[in-house]
């Protein structure tokens, strides 16, 4: 057992700037990366960024479990005037989380590239992709919302091309891209606006700031306007149902070093940002704000849970169940937030890094099956597990831990957010839990059936099983999935420290 | 009426607002989309400026105090307003929204490009940027039977 | 002594977790594997039956193996009807793979390691449910049950087993997911803990509201037991090779529900608590009519495993029903019955797959007059029969009386009726498949020859012997067994 | 309330005219289903939002929405256009009635809550009152820069241009994944471009690109004096390089300027863009602290005449870290849209085949 605020991760000059290190480390190597000569050295400094970043998160995982809280002025203009990081628990363990799927995807990408995209394209697409983790990572650090703006678009625009790629293998990644593209910018632009109502009614942009203004104003139209604004356009960033179109497509064409980076963080990010907003902004009780959680939020969640699960009941491409199972897990998440109020974070912050690792196992087996088989339907990858018995007992783990099986982190995630539920007392959303977690049960069982018991068609083409540089990174992380399910310390006192951060205002 | 002249910039922002998001989601055309995209961007911008406007203000490009510039751009103003409002005897508009906006059209014109560069590549895969023939090659894909070769 | 204890438990949960991977390693060579199984088998026996010993001498083991989460401990603790059921388990798993090794190889069936490492990982589940010290630990040993046993309900790998196995799953996890899981994470808000204590946990903790609500959501939850409407899975779970019918759908799957009932009433709910709660009410007169509708649907079987398999959904009624009897008047007799109804279920689907292995035959119908070419197998089918009717002098009549008393002495009349015509119903419709096999009416020839030379394999009647003594047997120790068992039904100290 | 001057009416006169003008320009845009008319017409829609840009006393943000909205977007749209049907399909009416009611519909809730914005111009609004006139008042004392406008964007709220960078970078990045490494046959053809014919062309181009460069060099140093900077400077900086693929063809630019070096050039900027903010950090600020871009033993060595009277406090490391950013994201902005110009430029219906097939 660790305790988090024993942990010195770092030396103290590196810890003083560890929260500017966070963001620059990738977006150093970013540039680097494109400047690489060859793909493998590209590949090397994305590595390198990735796990320089993970590294100052775990610094500053230790901070903030020390002092709660860790801010960091930019050009020496102290907040409201400059921009300032603010990192919390909450930012803390969503920077470790994103880092870190950074250092697996990263290690990943290094096998897995050389047959989904030219060799041409190599150095770019790890710098694209440090882009996009330099955004996720300065924008669940900064304290600033319009700099969060920025942010969420540094790491969209190189998102969208990243999705693009996966062209090579399947050209509906084209089209999947574009829409994506429109939704993502659509939904930046909605917050842009939500920004310009919030700013015109407190002339100020820093959220600590504007915490702090907005709960000296009286409820206007101008603020209500702002925060549905700022809400449905993080909405759409995070998918949130009915604003999710663009997931399933986007998660399922991408090449998979994409899909398992954005699996696991994108859409959390924005839902950090939107539990910014929605919990620590705006001022406790405000009755649009609760409103909103109770006949907004939480329905919408519960419908996503139980709808986008059918939907993966019913999909037969492979990687469309598991993005539509995103989504619904996604609802499961803000049902988790919605209850957070009354009964604290925790179960909501464990679920979603929870279901991060286990949707990046997912993701990550799936790409290791398709480097060598392509395929598209369950009927596919039927049998494969006589032919890549790694990748599947891997996959089976992920499967496993999201259908809530014990020894998983999937079960103990599942388990606090109904606790979570219970001693909210909201007896409706512990049943939306259950009957979502049937339907999930239904989709993972289609899969795990077909891999495991059901016998390839004849004829088929067969797999192989995906190399060493893929499964080492895969079974860190199937292996953590488990680890987690029997020592969750770790992970809880991330989740708690996260949820104090966000129970307490800014 | 005065009411009404004093809000008119926020309502025709608005109305541009919408007429790009209609574009965007009635047209067809990839590139026209991309079109009602940049407007709906733009029309952003107009209202961060709106916000950022002080009445008798002039651009926030120092002048120097005391100067026939500022004597000149203080003498159209009262007095008083200028007292009250004013910086060293001149009346500037906020340079903050110009500043975000600034960067909110580099963030709207890097989204166009790629947006463009995709929707070419579309025209090259798809052979067409009409979203009804897209949509119709890629069913027809899903539902092949087996593993594209 | 707190140290040898804790090796004890580890050593119940990593013996079949050893077996399993061993099992696995070793899957090329048949010999070795089932060598491999049965030394496991043995070896588990002893630890249970030390550890039984050890709980009977009022040293029971406990350990704490992690601490997932803030107030959640995965941790075991030695009860006396747990170590009955390991001990139990472990025994007629020993018996089981006696008999799996001749209707495996008799059979030719495929996939027969994949087969050995279930069902290894299916006992190392079944042990930790059987030592769990809380409901948290339970639930995780009783999904990995569900799960490690999910491969071995599809062995056949066709359709009809496929969509078995998704209805076996589904109904399994579907009500612990919807249920249970839910009722236990009630448990713990309400009592701050799940941890099985004497006299009941929620004791004093809960209203009658919160108590209904979890009482129903836990022993509806626990479908393993099979109370209806949740008993579908079992019947379907019948296209399963018949040691796992055998093994699992009489002893480890369906008796780790019953038991989870048993233990919930006794332990979480406390004698005390289940006798003022008016939903312990409605599921006696729930399981009261599992037990009638069950042996009715049985009768209408003529597929034997069928009826086998409804004969069981009701006598797992019999076990719910009486843990559910006020002040624990029932805990003892339930604990009992379900040992005994072991060794008879078990009894009877060894000799039903004896028959099918040796003649093909799986029909009643098609059983008459069989009894002449396979004497030894037929007597036993005749023994366990008699045993699950609860006739002298075998086990099931002292665990049948005891039943029968306490809900008279309750005063449940309508669970005390359903106990009585059920039990006549299975005079009707198990005995008769004995008596006409064995002594035919006149002129009547069987049906079919044997399709195996030599009939029966010899590993397997061997099998079905051992269990058929021990049905006599236990009418013997059934008296020192009601006393082992006396403690789990004190109230609160 | 302060009674208004005379003055502020005839603006305000303006503002709505202009205002007037881009309602009737969208409505064109929307209406149309030529591409080619909708194209020049959202050309137009930025020259008069430029126009209003200024009217709003925004020079700045005016000449970006210049250069941007009426340069590069109509000239990347116009290199996507090139090649597919001029014409939209007609689109069913019927298709349209959803789109425009979720669309007055938000218009119109956005309407009822703008009227509780304060009115244009307000100088006591929370927006003008509260950071924006810290702004006005600081900028003096704390960055020395005349163009407060510069100094929020580069000092102030440097990480958001520093953000603002990567996001041009990453675009940059995007569009070379996209068109980037496809075949190229107007590069193996014989070059037929519009100088061969032209000699008057070639002539004039050849004047104007080094006048162009030189202009751009003007806006990017003139950035913290009065309107202009970086992007503006990157962006005529890069149609002076447009200007000579057009006119001498793109091989010869592609000589010159190859893509891979465009692409480094785009991370050298933000490189350098970073670098400042690590060189402050070493010396012991924050990160984009320009205040500490020279430890203090070599900012006593600078001579006072460089930076004028100091009537202000010199400010050193503010004007040479805005200075040195400028240069950053003059860099990646012209390598950008120049990378960004060589995906679309050149591409046949020829080539798109070629690379399918690959």
């Amino acid at each position: 057992m660790i305790a988090l605020d024993a942990l010195h991760a770092a030396p103290p000059v590196l810890t003083l700037h560890a929260p500017v290190l966070l963001v620059a480390a990738p977006l150093i190597a970013a540039c680097a990366a494109a400047l690489a000569p060859s793909g493998r050295i590209g590949w090397m400094i994305s590595v390198t960024g990735s796990v320089f970043a993970a590294w100052m998160a775990l610094a500053l995982v230790g901070e903030t479990a020390r002092h709660g809280l860790v801010t960091y002025t930019f050009g020496g203009f102290a907040p409201p005037l400059g921009i300032g990081f603010h990192i919390d628990g909450f930012s803390a363990m969503m920077a470790l989380l994103i880092s870190c799927a950074g250092v697996i995807a990263s290690i990943y990408s290094g096998h897995a590239l050389t047959t989904e995209v030219r060799a041409e394209k190599h150095t770019l697409v790890q710098a694209g992709f440090m882009l996009c983790q330099t955004g996720l990572l300065g924008l669940v650090s900064t304290g600033d919302a319009f700099n969060a703006f920025v942010f969420l678009e540094v790491s969209s625009i190189g998102t969208y091309a990243l999705v693009a790629i996966g062209e090579s293998r399947d050209r509906r990644a084209l089209p999947a891209a574009f829409n994506y593209l429109i939704m993502g910018t659509i939904g930046a632009t909605f917050y842009l606006v939500g920004l310009g109502f919030l700013y015109a009614a407190t002339g100020t942009l820093n959220m600590v700031d504007m915490a702090a203004r907005l709960a000296t104003l009286s409820d206007s139209t101008v603020v209500q306007a702002g925060f549905a604004f700022v809400v449905v356009g993080l909405g759409i960033k995070a998918a949130m149902f009915p604003l999710h179109g663009w997931l399933p497509g986007a998660y399922a064409y991408a090449p998979s070093l994409v899909s398992i980076f954005l699996a696991a963080t994108a859409t959390k990010a924005s839902l950090y940002l939107m539990a910014r907003f929605v919990f620590d902004v705006f001022p406790d009780g405000a009755a649009f704000g609760q409103g909103f959680i109770h006949w907004v939020l939480a329905p919408l969640a519960a419908t996503a849970a139980i709808v986008c699960s059918i939907q993966a009941v019913f999909e037969r491409e492979v990687r469309r169940i598991l993005a539509f199972s995103s989504v619904a897990q996604v609802g499961f998440i803000l049902l988790g937030l919605s209850v957070g109020a009354a009964a604290g974070f925790s179960g909501a912050m464990l679920y979603l890094l929870a279901h991060a690792l286990l949707k990046m196992t997912l993701f990550m087996a799936i790409g290791g099956l398709a480097l060598s088989l392509r395929f598209r339907t369950l009927d596919d990858i039927a049998g494969i597990a006589r032919d890549a018995p790694w990748s599947a007992t891997a996959f089976a783990i992920g499967a496993a831990g999201l259908a809530g099986a014990p020894l998983t982190i999937g079960f103990l995630a599942k388990w606090r957010l109904i606790e979570d539920a219970l001693h909210a007392g909201q007896i409706w959303i512990v049943v939306v839990l259950a009957v979502a977690s049937l339907l999930t049960l239904l989709y993972v069982g289609r899969m795990v059936e077909a891999v495991f018991f059901r016998a390839a068609p004849a004829g088929a083409q067969r797999a192989k099983e995906a190399p060493v540089g893929v499964l080492a990174p895969l079974f860190v992380i199937a292996g953590l999935c488990i680890w987690f399910g029997i020592d969750a310390s770790l992970p809880e006192q991330l989740a708690n420290s996260a949820s104090r951060a966000l129970m307490g205002a800014l | 009426m005065s009411f009404f002249a004093m809000h008119f910039n926020y309502i025709v922002v608005v109305i541009l607002l919408m007429a790009g998001l209609f574009l965007v989601f009635s047209s067809g055309n990839l590139i026209k989309r991309m079109i009602g995209l940049a407007m709906f961007q733009s029309s952003a911008a107009l209202f961060f400026i709106s916000l950022g406007k002080v009445s008798g203000g002039t651009a926030a490009i120092a002048v120097a105090p005391g100067s026939t510039e500022a004597r000149a751009l203080a003498s159209q103003l009262d007095p008083a307003y200028v007292a009250q409002v004013g910086v060293e005897g001149v009346v500037y508009s906020n340079p903050l929204p110009h500043a975000l906006i600034l960067t909110a059209i580099v963030v709207g014109v890097a989204t166009l490009a790629v947006g463009l560069a995709i929707a070419v590549r579309i025209r090259e895969a798809f052979g067409s940027v009409e979203a009804k023939d897209i949509d119709v090659l890629s069913r027809v894909e899903a539902t092949q039977p087996g593993p594209q070769a | 002594m707190t140290g040898s204890g804790e090796l004890l438990i580890m050593l119940a949960l990593i013996v079949p977790l050893f077996a399993a991977v061993a099992i696995y390693a070793v899957g090329r060579m048949p010999d070795v594997r089932e060598t491999l199984t049965i030394v496991t088998c043995i070896g588990l026996s002893i630890i249970t039956i030390t550890m039984f010993v050890r709980t009977g001498a009022g040293d029971p083991p406990s350990w704490v193996l992690a601490r997932p989460m803030a107030g959640l401990e995965i941790a075991f603790r030695i009860e006396p009807l747990g170590a009955l059921f390991a001990l139990m388990a472990s025994v007629l798993w020993g018996i089981n793979s006696l008999f799996s090794i001749g209707y495996m190889r008799g059979r030719r069936e495929g996939n027969q390691t994949r087969f050995y490492v279930c069902f290894a990982l299916a006992m190392f589940a079944v042990m930790g449910i059987a030592m769990a010290a809380n409901l948290f630990t339970l639930f995780i040993f009783y999904e990995i049950l569900t799960f490690a046993t999910y491969p071995l309900v599809v062995h056949a790998g066709d359709a009809k087993a496929r969509k078995a196995g998704r209805i076996y799953l589904a109904t399994l996890v579907g009500a612990s997911l919807v249920l249970f899981l839910p009722g236990i994470i009630g448990v713990q808000i309400v009592a701050g803990s799940t941890m099985f204590t004497q006299g009941g946990l929620l004791f004093g903790k809960v209203d009658m509201a919160a108590g209904n609500t979890l009482l129903l959501l836990l022993v509806f939850g626990a479908a393993k037991a099979a109370l209806m409407p949740l008993h579908g899975w079992l019947p379907r779970a019948m296209v399963a090779p018949a040691p796992v019918s055998a093994m699992l759908h009489a002893v480890a799957v369906v008796k780790a529900g019953v038991f989870v009932v048993l233990k919930t009433s006794a332990y979480i709910f406390g004698p005390d608590l289940i006798s003022v709660l008016p939903a312990a009410g409605w599921l006696l007169w729930v399981a009261a009519g599992t037990i009638v509708i069950a042996s009715v649907i049985a009768m209408t079987k003529d597929d034997l495993k069928s009826r086998l398999a409804w004969s069981t959904v009701g006598q797992l009624a019999y076990i719910t029903s009486a843990a559910l009897l006020p002040a624990g008047a029932g805990l003892v007799a339930g604990g009992l019955h379900m040992l005994v109804h072991a060794f008879a279920k078990i009894t009877l689907f060894f000799c039903a797959g004896a028959i099918y292995v040796a003649t093909g035959a799986s029909k009643v119908s098609e059983m008459r007059a069989m009894g002449r070419a396979m004497p030894i197998v037929f007597t036993c089918f005749f023994i366990g029969a008699l045993c699950v009717v609860g006739l002298p002098p075998f086990g099931g009549a002292w665990s049948k009386f005891l039943l029968i008393t306490a809900a008279f002495g309750t005063l449940e009349w309508a669970t005390a009726a359903a106990m009585i015509v059920s039990s006549l119903l299975g005079l009707l419709y198990l005995v008769p498949v004995a008596v006409r096999g064995l002594l035919p009416v006149q002129g009547e020839v069987a049906s079919r020859g044997f399709i195996r030379p030599g009939g029966a394999p010899g590993s397997s009647v061997a099998a079905l012997m051992v269990t058929a003594g021990m049905c006599l047997a236990l009418f013997l120790l059934a008296d020192e067994i009601v006393r082992y068992l006396a403690p789990i039904a004190e109230r609160a100290p | 309330m302060i009674t208004l001057p005379a003055s502020i009416n005839a603006s305000l006169v303006l503002d709505i005219v202009l205002l007037v003008m881009l309602l009737v320009v969208a409505g064109a845009i929307v209406r149309t289903r030529s591409l080619l008319a909708a194209i020049i017409l959202f050309g137009v829609y930025s020259m008069i939002s430029a126009i209003w840009l200024v009217v709003m006393d925004a020079p700045d943000v005016a000449f970006t929405e210049a250069v941007v909205g009426a340069g590069i977007s109509t000239i990347v749209l116009l290199g996507a256009i090139l090649l597919t049907r001029g014409e939209t399909e007609k689109s069913d009416w019927r298709k349209l009635i959803a789109p425009a009611l979720i669309c007055a519909a938000v218009g119109g809730v956005l309407i009822y809550a703008a009227m509780g914005l304060p009115d244009l111009g307000d100088a006591s609004s929370p927006a003008n009152a509260h950071v924006g006139r810290a702004y006005l008042e600081g900028t003096a004392k704390d960055i020395g820069v005349p163009n407060m406008v510069t100094a929020v964007l580069a000092s102030y709220r440097g990480l958001d241009t520093l953000g603002e960078t990567a996001v041009i970078f990453a675009a940059g990045i995007g569009v070379a994944l996209m068109l980037g490494f496809g075949p190229r046959s107007s590069l193996a053809s014989p070059p037929s471009n519009l100088g061969d014919r032209h000699v008057t062309l070639r002539v004039a181009a050849k004047l104007l690109i080094p006048l162009i460069a030189l202009f751009a060099l003007y806006v990017q140093f003139h950035g913290d004096l009065g309107a202009g900077g970086g992007f503006q400077a990157g962006v005529i900086m890069a149609a002076a390089i447009t200007l000579h693929a057009l006119v001498f063809g793109l091989r010869e630019t592609m000589a010159a300027i190859p893509s891979r070096v465009a692409r480094s050039v785009a991370s050298l900027g933000v490189l350098i863009y970073a670098g400042v903010g690590v060189v402050c950090m070493i010396n012991g600020g924050g990160f984009l602290d320009y205040d500490y871009l020279f430890p203090p033993a070599v900012e006593a060595q600078i001579p006072g005449w460089i930076l004028g009277d100091g009537s202000h406090a010199p400010h050193w490391g503010q004007h040479a870290g805005i200075l040195l950013i400028e240069i950053g994201v003059l860099l990646t902005v012209t390598a950008t849209m120049v990378t960004v110009f060589y995906g679309f430029a050149g591409r046949t219906v020829d080539d798109a085949r070629r690379e399918a097939k690959r």
